[in-house]
């Protein structure tokens, strides 16, 4: 073990503010995006699932005035 | 592989490699973590202050490796006009962003015990700034248009452009920064790297990684919701998998 | 330099080359997420005029620059000459001429001027002062664009249809802003440019007095788009 | 009978540059603005010559590249607006020298005077002589590759809201490289030591731009107008 007692852990030689507050700031920064992304998810499949089922399936459109049936 | 490329199976076949990947990343991280912070030992020269390293180095990686990944499926969706590839391009950029500028505060934390000043105009931390403001104007870009295909279409052109001018803008700062060398001579970057912190190192690189792609598949499936929501799979999967 | 056109194509200005046909495949357009048609497919044979006709927003402008190759559609395919459109592209601007919502000229240059940067980026059509006696613009030439009327800028932008040597014409509401005569005018010349071999495709909201060959008529999708 | 492509092209030019003789006020813009940026600097940083002269290739440069991207976001708009942009697309010539074109004529409208009249600026920075004449030659391998670039930036933002700012956000990482080379050349001429590879990169980035940019200019109209 480098440090033998936890404080001395977590002084990290004098430069502790630094070292923790990087780590700090990564997981703030990736936790934060994941949480947001995994949120984004929820909300959107919670959204779509009570879609109808009539879509864009349509059928074709074409209609010809004139008489003629499309070849 | 050739009917992955289907948005719906594509969402399917990511959400169930998406939990395995993410205990993977879990376990990574625990042990690079625990390996970095714990087990190597202090660098004679910095002293502890070195372990920032550990998330720095990764993200300023994983910040270039992501722009690579959004150049190249921009480049695909381009090309070839598939919808997934579009999807991991626009996905990707936000992710990117955030390595990068993560890159940028853990570089200047671990700048200020080493220099005692917050910002140094040092050559990969000005080209690490310079990736932001491609990233910035990427994600920019995309939000300014309305319809989702033509804006990631129009980003990858952005993406490619920025992808060859890359290397070009990191020779240019290199070459400014020894042009104004400031006189204390800063040799930024990893201190000798020592066996034993080589290895953590490596670990948190893969953690990292593993972090991107599992982040990637789900803003990658939501992104595909989005675009596709018009379409009949769309419902039916919400329902099926809640 | 790019390839010019066959001295052959050029000498016989008219009928225009073999068999120009133009041909959709089930083809599907999208505006933003609504999918406005489905499996639309027909053809269009020399010397045909197709007019599309249908309520406001319901895609005949996105279907029109679909056809001018502006647009991707959604899924399908057009053909022009029997071959796939991607792979014939320069070929098919050649033979293409689109007049869209918007006219296309400079408000702060002459007609003349337009018309002759028309020709210059697709000419091969008949002369500058003729096209804009045909279109009743003869004495306008000289005078700058802003100062015409919505009429006279829509002719001009209609006579761009005759200074190049395209086959087939796509007009976007091109009666829009054009009075009795004018309207007289125009339709006369989609007839005389089918009877000679040509295609016209233009989309319009009241009927006209062109003896169309074909109509196709765009039915609104109402389709839910979910939110 | 077919034009060739030269003639469209020599036309493209010609329209561009009859349609700023129509607006000859409206010309004069960029150029005013490049002057108006260089004047703020001694205002601010002070009038001591020493100071001015080192600082003073930075600020021209600056104040070109500003002045660039201000004309040429005007090139791509009033054409998308009364649709002659639609015009060049379905234009059976290749878009990606048409945009070529329209680039050029972009340049002597808005670079080439910049170029004659950065002396006059180089002047008040007490730049002269041996200096001035690099810094004339960085101007102009710069100058065009700042309208090449830029185009790319502007194609891509063309009626946007905003699409200046956000055309000069794209570009700021693009325009990096030119800049630094620039003005490292210009400021080595100042302090006597060689500026011969500046020089160098600064024309191998010229010869990129008029590949690519063009290529990318054209891509970026294409898909922004579909």
């Amino acid at each position: 073990m480098s440090g033998n007692t936890v404080s001395e852990f977590f002084s990290m030689g004098g430069s502790g503010f630094y070292v923790w507050s990087a780590y700090g700031v990564a997981a703030v920064v990736m936790l934060g995006l994941l949480g947001s992304s995994l949120a984004w998810h929820r909300r959107l499949t919670g959204q779509l699932r009570n879609k109808s089922r009539r879509s864009a399936s349509a059928p074709p459109v074409a209609l010809d005035k004139t008489g003629g049936d499309w070849p | 592989m050739q009917q992955l490329l289907a948005p719906k199976n594509f969402y399917l076949w990511s959400g169930r490699w998406l939990r395995p990947v993410a205990w993977a990343t879990g376990l990574c991280t625990l042990t690079g973590l625990y390996w970095g912070l714990v087990v190597a030992p202090p660098d004679y020269q910095q002293g502890d202050s070195y372990r920032i390293m550990f998330v720095h180095v990764p993200s300023a990686w994983m910040s270039l490796f992501v722009y690579a990944v959004m150049a190249g499926a921009g480049a695909v969706a381009l090309v070839w006009r598939i919808k997934v590839a579009e999807v991991v391009a626009s996905a990707s950029a936000p992710i990117g962003a955030a390595f990068t500028a993560l890159a940028l505060m853990t570089g200047s934390l671990w700048g200020k015990p080493m220099w005692g000043t917050w910002w140094v105009w040092d050559a990969r931390l000005t080209s690490e700034l310079l990736l932001l403001f491609l990233y910035l104007g990427y994600m920019a870009l995309e939000q300014a248009i309305e319809d989702r295909r033509t804006a990631t279409r129009a980003a990858a052109v952005l993406a490619l452009v920025g992808a060859v001018d890359l290397p070009i803008i990191h020779y240019s700062v290199e070459w400014w920064h020894t042009l104004h060398q400031a006189p204390t001579v800063t040799r930024f970057g990893a201190p000798a790297i020592h066996g034993s912190m080589l290895a953590p190192l490596l670990v948190m690189a893969l953690a990292f990684f593993g972090y991107y792609v599992s982040l990637l598949l789900v803003r990658a499936r939501c992104e595909l919701l989005e675009r596709e929501r018009t379409n009949p799979w769309v419902g039916e999967v919400c329902r099926g998998i809640p | 330099m790019t390839s010019t056109l066959s001295t052959i194509e050029r000498a016989s200005m008219m009928p225009y080359a073999a068999s120009p046909t133009l041909e959709a495949r089930d083809l599907c357009c999208r505006r933003g997420d609504r999918l406005l048609l489905t499996r639309l497919s027909f053809t269009l044979a020399r010397g045909e005029i197709l007019q599309i006709t249908g309520a406001n927003g319901v895609g005949k402008t996105t279907l029109l620059r679909v056809i001018a190759s502006l647009m991707q559609p959604e899924s399908g395919t057009l053909h022009w000459r029997g071959q796939l459109l991607e792979k014939v592209r320069s070929a098919y601007l050649r033979d293409l001429s689109y007049v869209g919502h918007a006219d296309g000229v400079k408000g702060s240059l002459s007609v003349a001027e337009n018309l002759t940067l028309a020709s210059a980026l697709h000419g091969g059509g008949i002369p500058i002062n003729a096209a804009l006696q045909r279109l009743g613009l003869g004495d306008l030439a000289d005078t700058l664009t802003h100062r015409l009327s919505a009429g006279q800028r829509r002719r001009l932008a209609l006579a761009r249809l005759l200074v190049n040597q395209a086959c087939l014409w796509l007009l976007d509401e091109p009666f829009t802003a054009l009075d009795k005569p004018a309207i007289k005018t125009v339709a006369s010349m989609l007839e005389e440019h089918a009877a000679r071999g040509g295609l016209v495709i233009f989309t319009s909201h009241h009927s006209t007095d062109i003896t169309i060959s074909r109509a196709l008529h765009l039915e609104d999708q109402r389709e839910w788009n979910g939110d | 009978m077919e034009r060739g492509l030269v003639h469209a092209c020599a036309w493209i030019v010609k329209r561009d540059l009859l349609l700023l003789w129509r607006h000859r006020a409206e010309a004069a813009n960029p150029v005013l603005f490049f002057f108006v940026i260089a004047l703020i600097f001694p205002l601010s940083l002070g009038p001591e010559p020493q100071m001015l002269q080192s600082v003073g290739p930075g600020v021209i440069w600056i104040a070109a590249l500003l002045a660039t991207l201000l004309s040429l976001e005007a090139v791509f708009r009033s054409d998308l607006e009364d649709g002659s942009l639609e015009q060049l697309l379905l234009s059976p010539h290749p878009l990606t020298l048409l945009v070529m074109a329209k680039i050029l004529s972009h340049w002597l409208t808005a670079g080439l005077p910049l170029l004659l009249l950065a002396p006059i600026l180089g002047l008040q920075f007490g730049i002269a002589g041996y200096t001035l004449g690099v810094l004339l030659l960085t101007l102009i391998l710069g100058t065009p590759a700042l309208s090449l670039m830029g185009a790319i930036g502007v194609a891509l933002t063309a009626g946007l809201r905003a699409a200046g700012i956000l055309a000069t956000l794209l570009l700021l990482p693009l325009y990096v490289p030119i800049l630094i080379f620039a003005t490292g050349a210009t400021a080595a001429a100042n302090r006597g030591l060689a500026w011969g590879p500046q020089l160098y990169m600064l024309g191998a980035l010229l010869m990129l731009a008029i590949t690519l940019a063009p290529l990318a200019a054209a891509a970026a109209l294409r898909i922004r107008n579909s």
